[in-house]
């Protein structure tokens, strides 16, 4: 597979290289940014790059626990981000503050 | 979208008809609740333009494209244009994953020199598998126009507007999203074009081991579902903005919720996405209550039997019943929208804790309990 | 109903009230309540051990056992453990008499508990022992047991110290789990022996496995496993020269004595032993040592036994006199005669404790024998169900125990593994003891004249306590039928077998008789017994009663005997002074030395080390979750790198 | 799904609207005017500070939102294979199931109403 | 071929808005394009056979976390971030560089094993989704009926959490 081949044909290689980049993209934003919404955000599209990846062997595999996995994936990214915001809130109502680099101040 | 040029065409012609549809509707919906609320209040509406006033809005189109292009200084620029625009997207999508009618087939021919076809068309946009699915995300999606307008304008009564809209729109969602698994669980299926198929004929289920036939009653969903049918009307009441749920754009507290800054053609485009969102409602009230676009007592089978009788098998008949069960469909449609309008001026506005509560407090229970009663009658009646 | 239900009914209606007791049973407040819940459950329980008894009887003579697989606790390489219940003939007559003897326990403390504060904490242990027991019996592999084992252990102790406000109390309940902890040792060391060279610790297997010849061996692991399981036995079953635990145990609530110290918990060494009977039979020397340790148990208790005041102390020494008879019975391979023994004596002794539990609720808790007397008169119920047990523990037809304690002193001539006229003679001394401290205890609190004073009037028991009496007295009378001896039934018409023998064939061995003794030596002994219990009994009451001084006289004249059985053989005190302060001093020594020398030393150099190092990385936790989140993707890269060796 | 569909009609749609905003801003006269086009807020002085003192209840209403939303799309594929469970005889397993699920959700809305979470002043 | 063009428009479309996120500094408009990306994965789901697990996502992500996101970040007024990446060149170009080190090897471990570069053939009819849908929650309701239940009592906790901690005033010590 190669030259034109590799942009006409679609293979779950395609998908996984896709999750791939999603993922290092979202372990950048945590890495990079300063806003904590902005990380948590980042959170969620590392979640989102394992979950295409989830999708992609399901499908290659023809089995649809990984189906099933992304739902439970989504319902824990969903709790995480309710109670995530929630603290990034109650700090943010007391400091005014979201930079990431305040809540150094709170390991104690 | 097709195998081949001519059925990729006739599909993006067919989904730009539905789309077009969608916004023609707008000027002849407005013009009905003007119409309706000037006989409601003992006035006459408007009645100049055109026979009955039917041109009205035609000329308040054109007044419209004549506006002023305005943007506040405040504002950011692109969200304040993007909003509009996107505002037209859920409703438009949702509408063309909903049936308007049977399928019609487009037998072979030969044209140009070649063969095409046959064809095999559906009176919808486009069938998803997994429709109620569909249009739900679709759904979903209209909370961002809300806000990005709300944000984009600059404007702190906008943006109180735009939280309140949303704040609504998703605590009304879950009832309206409890209502619907109900419905899904009566009917086993997420695609919409099976439970219009579903309702076909004479009301007829199996309860505790026997076949019950009603003869004289359709197959409608409102039978199995009265209270879900309620809870879903109240609840796309609140989800398209509709009086008596019309908070986010209370005059007397928020100036004029989110769309304050707008006026001119951008806010027309708001427009047609709010009465977008109310035909999408009437027509999932229709197709999960009453019936889809079927007749009452005629299934679209019969028809097309009748039909093929008179006319001969061919495309004649097939796209005369698909558009006779558009035009019925059409009808159903516009008997809901006429109870829209009719609410709007007869119910009057609720406060917003009032609102609230009802959704989490009222609407919410309601919707669990008719859930959890139609699933213990469901398994109760299949399984003894 | 499937066994599995009933048998899911059996163990968990006591976990449940276990449960609710005592997560709820104090916020219901009343003192009924947790009695009636907890009474409930343990009948709920005792149906189902009726079901699954009817269940058994169905099975076909060739596989009399039904089996029902919980899940798989644990597999560690070949050895796979699965969490399976066994009921068969033996562990089916087992889960009957610890439940209806529970339950009816269970009732009796609904009265004896009315006045206690704890008593939802008293009923959840109560139900909480109930279901351990179960276990214990139920389960089919060793492991299984063991935790049933340590679970009765666990509430022994618990009971035993119920009220531990009182020091000594609570430090009977001590001694009572450190004394066992010597023998759960040694049982877990045999469980290794036997797991090492079976490669199984499954019961049945076990059993089947065992080799049908004997095998004369000290070394054989067979000996040295069965041994050290008897070591467990002696802790649990309070055997020689780990008996010391039981009479102090008699510090818990009366009930309790009678359900764990007298009927269930610590027959369960003897259980077991019954449970392994083909594996025991391979190990002669260890039935050597087992007979000898049970019939001096039997005779030494019985002896420490004549000189105790306290009413419940007698008893204990008689549950540790009849413990060794039992284990005597198994020593000889008796063991149908040492399970027959098991369940009257839960009858009779559950009667006796609970019948001194209503004397000391009588008496407002009073124990000391001497102060009581002429009992009979104000609490009649509790005399006559009294004396019925006493009439079983001493041997007279047609009462229960006449039958099972004939039976072991039977096969102690007459069985081909060991029986001899030694073994009788001493069996029948410590039967004749028995009966002398038994009717001792009788005179002293019933037919004697009152002696308590005028302000404590004894009072009769309510009938939440009565009726159990009752009951169990209707058990101790007619349960010896369970077992007709042979040489009796062949008189009787219609010649009606020796049931619960019949019933165990299947699950255990069976002694033969030697050759040479014929029925005419049944006849003998068992004539000698009677008469002998029977004399002795009207002697020692005509002493008691009427020539008090001659007793007096002859305590003096034998003091230092006297002093020796007080002392309990200097038993305690030997352990106090060889083990506990050596311990106590060692201990000292190891801590002084040991401890702040070396180990203190090196953990002090360890911290200072580990602060060291924590000072150097310290920058590492700068609260900085970027970094945090860096240093995980540094590690996800390193594994991703392991994926390409992959 | 039929994808192309779908994303052809979000195309056209975004297309069309822009065309008419497009349009719409080339033939209405426009009059650049200062005050015009500043931020209308009832004719009052705009206060330049928009510290915008919201209920926090618009952000726990969508908390909350987002909770039972998950709990209402995990019924989704019980409700529509309840046939096949019903068909396996799993009615009943299936709904005590999900029963004790709901439980669970009826008591976070019990809690939370009776928390006064759910109330608006 | 459409497949093909399917994919790649997806594909552009989610990076775009990964990259967008990961760019943009006001954090409104990253949560805007992180809704986009949402939306492109969901086609994604959908091309890969998951209708209704796209149809989840969409709902799920853009309908209801996302507009969390935004909500909070109008209602908090949390756009003026003077600087939206953290500090020192050094480390950046360290912590990008490792980044790309271990995309490079999950690109390699996926390169080197050859079985995963297979076509992709899209099934879209109504009914087969259907089936699909129907064969998932017979799973998710048998085997995985535990996991369910942990997951109810898990947003459970959530909830309660959720509105302990909106109304605590933040912090348990004075400010500093």
């Amino acid at each position: 597979m190669k030259g034109l081949e590799l942009f006409t044909t679609v293979t779950y290689a395609h998908f996984l290289f896709l999750s791939f980049v999603l993922f290092a993209l979202g372990v950048l934003g945590v890495l990079l940014r300063r806003n904590l919404i902005v990380v948590m955000m980042s959170v969620e599209l590392m979640l989102n790059a394992v979950n295409l990846t989830f999708i992609t062997f399901a499908k290659a595999l023809n089995q649809l626990d990984g189906q099933i996995f992304v739902f439970f994936v989504m319902t824990i990214a969903a709790a995480e981000a309710a109670v995530g915001l929630a603290i990034v809130v109650a700090i943010f109502k007391r400091f005014r503050e979201v930079n990431i680099r305040f809540f150094q101040f709170l390991k104690g | 979208m097709g195998a081949d040029f001519l059925e990729v065409s006739l599909n993006a012609l067919k989904l730009i008809f539905f789309f077009l549809m969608m916004v023609q509707m707008v000027p002849l919906l407005v013009w009905l609740e003007r119409r309706g609320a000037g006989f409601i209040q003992d006035r006459l509406g408007p009645n100049r333009v055109g026979p009955f006033g039917l041109t009205q809005l035609l000329a308040d189109a054109v007044k419209f494209l004549m506006k002023e292009e305005f943007i506040p200084q405040k504002a950011v620029k692109f969200l304040f244009y993007g909003a509009p625009i996107f505002a037209l997207i859920p409703a438009s999508l949702a509408l063309c994953a909903i049936p308007f009618g049977p399928k019609f087939e487009i037998p072979a021919f030969s044209f140009w020199g070649r063969h095409w076809g046959p064809y095999e068309f559906i009176l919808q946009g486009y069938e998803v598998g997994v429709g109620i699915v569909f249009i739900l995300a679709a759904a979903s999606l209209a909370v961002y126009s809300i806000l990005m307008a709300g944000w984009g304008s600059g404007n702190k009564y906008s943006l109180l507007g735009a939280i309140r809209a949303s704040s609504q729109i998703i605590s009304y969602e879950l009832a309206l999203g409890l209502t619907i698994v109900a419905v899904v669980l009566i009917y086993g299926t997420f695609s919409l074009n099976e439970m219009v198929t579903l309702q076909r004929g004479p009301l007829s289920f199996e309860f505790f081991g026997k076949m019950v036939t009603i003869d004289f009653l359709p197959n409608w969903g409102i039978f199995y579902q009265p209270i879900g049918a309620f809870l879903f009307l109240a609840a796309s009441f609140a989800e398209s903005n509709r009086l008596p749920f019309d908070l986010p754009e209370g005059e007397a507290e928020l100036v004029a919720g989110f769309h304050t800054e707008y006026g001119g053609f951008k806010m027309n485009l708001f427009f047609i996405g709010e009465y977008g969102h109310m035909i999408v409602a009437s027509a999932l009230l229709i197709t999960f209550y009453f019936g889809g676009y079927e007749l009452p007592f005629l299934t679209s089978q019969e028809l097309l039997a009748i039909y093929q009788e008179a006319f001969g098998v061919g495309l004649t008949s097939s796209l005369l019943n698909a558009l006779t069960h558009f035009a019925v469909f059409m009808f159903k449609i516009f008997i809901v929208l006429w109870i829209f309008i009719h609410v709007r001026w007869t119910l009057p506005r609720f406060r917003y804790d009032q609102l609230m509560e009802l959704g989490w407090k009222t609407m919410l229970p309601w919707a669990l309990g008719n859930l959890l009663l139609t699933a213990l009658i469901y398994v109760a009646s299949k399984t003894y | 109903m499937s066994s599995e239900l009933l048998f899911s009914l059996l163990i968990f209606a006591p976990l449940v009230g276990f449960a609710f007791n005592g997560l709820l049973g104090k916020k219901l407040g009343g003192h009924l309540y947790p009695g009636v819940i907890a009474s409930v459950a343990s009948f709920i329980s005792f149906v189902a051990s009726v079901g699954l008894f009817q269940l058994v009887s169905e099975q076909p003579e060739q596989a009399k056992y039904l089996v029902i697989h919980a899940f798989d606790w644990m597999q560690v390489g070949t050895f796979r453990l699965p969490v399976q219940f066994l009921i068969d003939p033996l562990s089916s007559i087992m889960i009957l008499v610890i439940t209806g003897v529970g339950t009816l326990i269970h009732i009796f403390s609904i009265g004896y508990m009315a006045e206690d504060p704890g008593i939802a904490k008293y009923f959840s242990y109560l139900n909480f022992f109930l279901f351990n027991m179960l276990i214990l019996v139920t389960g089919d592999s060793l492991p299984l047991l063991f935790v049933g084992w340590e679970g009765v252990g666990l509430c022994s102790y618990l009971l035993i110290g119920f009220w531990y406000e009182d020091h000594e109390k609570a430090e009977a309940g001590m001694k009572a789990f450190i004394v066992n902890r010597v023998g759960d040792a040694a049982f877990l060391l045999g469980m290794f022996v036997l797991y090492s060279h079976f490669g199984t610790l499954n019961l049945l297997e076990l059993n089947s496995l065992a080799p049908k010849e004997a095998i004369w061996n000290w070394l054989d692991p067979i000996t040295i496993g069965t041994l050290l399981l008897f070591v467990g036995v002696t802790g649990k079953s309070a055997q020689v020269p780990l008996y010391v635990w039981l009479p102090d145990a008699m510090a818990g609530p009366t009930p309790v004595s009678a359900l764990i110290h007298a009927a269930t918990m610590v027959t369960a060494g003897v259980y077991m032993m019954v449970r392994l009977s083909y594996l025991y039979t391979a190990a002669p020397y260890t039935m050597i040592v087992v007979a000898a340790i049970g019939l001096l148990t039997a005779v030494l208790a019985a002896t420490m036994g004549i000189v105790q005041w306290d009413i419940k102390k007698v008893l204990a020494y008689s549950t540790v006199s009849q413990l060794g008879y039992m284990v005597f019975a198994c020593g000889v391979g008796a063991f149908s005669a040492a399970f027959f023994h098991l369940v009257t004596h839960a009858f009779f002794k559950a009667l006796m404790f609970l019948g001194a539990g209503s004397v000391i609720y009588g008496m407002h808790h009073q124990q000391d024998i001497r102060e009581m007397g002429g009992l009979n008169k104000r609490m009649p119920l509790t005399y006559w169900t009294f004396m019925i047990g006493w009439l079983s523990i001493i041997g007279l037809p047609p009462f229960s125990g006449f039958f099972s304690k004939d039976e072991i002193k039977w096969f102690a001539l007459a069985s081909d593994r060991g029986g001899n006229w030694i073994f009788w003679g001493l069996a029948w001394v410590g039967s004749l003891l028995t009966t002398f401290y038994m009717t001792r205890l009788m005179a002293y609190t019933f037919w004697r004249d009152k002696k308590y004073s005028a302000d404590h009037q004894p009072h009769e028991s309510p009938w939440v306590m009565t009726v159990p009496l009752m009951i169990l007295a209707f058990l101790a009378a007619t349960g010896g039928f369970l077992g007709i001896p042979h040489a009796i039934a062949q008189i009787l018409p219609g010649h009606p077998n020796h049931w619960l023998e019949h019933w165990l064939k299947p699950v255990i061995s069976l002694p033969t008789i030697k050759q040479g003794i014929t029925v005419e030596y049944e006849w003998l002994l068992m004539g000698l017994s009677v008469v002998g219990s029977f004399t002795v009994a009207m002697v020692t009451r005509y002493l008691y009663l009427n020539r008090i001084d001659l007793i007096d006289r002859t305590r003096e004249r034998f003091e230092v005997i006297h002093k020796v059985w007080v002392h309990k053989y200097y038993v305690d005190a030997f352990y106090q002074k060889y083990f506990v302060e050596n311990l106590v001093l060692s201990s000292r020594d190891l801590w002084r030395y040991v401890d702040v020398g070396v180990i203190d030393r090196l953990v002090n150099k360890i911290a200072d080390v580990t602060k060291e190092l924590g000072r150097g990385f310290a920058w590492l936790q700068s609260g900085n979750m970027q970094n945090y989140a860096f240093i995980t993707i540094i590690g996800l890269i390193i594994f991703v790198l392991f994926l390409f060796k992959g | 799904m039929p994808l192309p569909s779908v994303f052809f009609l979000a195309g056209f749609v975004t297309l069309f609207g822009f065309l008419l905003l497009f349009v719409a801003s080339k033939i209405g006269e426009v009059v650049r005017d200062r005050v015009k086009s500043e931020t209308y807020e009832c004719g009052l002085p705009v206060e330049e500070k928009v510290d915008t003192k919201i209920s926090i209840k618009f952000y726990l209403t969508a908390i909350l939102f987002i909770i039972f939303d998950i709990e209402i799309i995990f019924l989704y594929p019980w409700a529509v294979s309840l046939k096949e469970f019903l068909a396996q005889g799993l009615g009943w397993y299936s709904l005590i199931g999900v029963g004790i699920f709901l439980l669970i959700f009826i008591f976070g809305l019990w809690w939370e109403i009776k928390s006064k979470a759910l109330d608006w002043e | 071929m459409v497949e093909a063009l399917l994919f790649w428009f997806l594909a552009l479309v989610t990076l775009f808005g990964a990259v967008a996120m990961l760019l943009v500094p006001n954090p409104i408009y990253a949560a805007m394009s992180l809704v986009v990306s949402m939306i492109g994965i969901s086609g994604l789901f959908a091309f890969l056979g998951a209708d209704f697990i796209a149809g989840v996502q969409v709902i799920v992500y853009a309908g209801a976390v996302l507009v969390l996101f935004v909500m909070v970040l109008m209602l908090f007024d949390l756009k003026s971030e003077t600087q939206a990446f953290s500090k020192g060149l050094l480390s950046r170009i360290f912590k990008v560089a490792s980044v790309g080190f271990l995309l490079g090897g999950l690109i390699g471990v996926m390169v080197l094993e050859f079985s995963w570069i297979l076509p992709v053939f899209m099934q879209s009819s109504p009914q087969w989704t259907m089936t699909g849908v129907k064969k998932m929650a017979q799973l998710l309701f048998t085997e995985y009926m535990f996991i369910f239940q942990i997951l109810g009592v898990l947003l459970l906790v959530v909830a309660v959490g959720a509105v302990a901690l909106a109304r605590s005033r933040g912090g348990t010590h004075e400010r500093a």
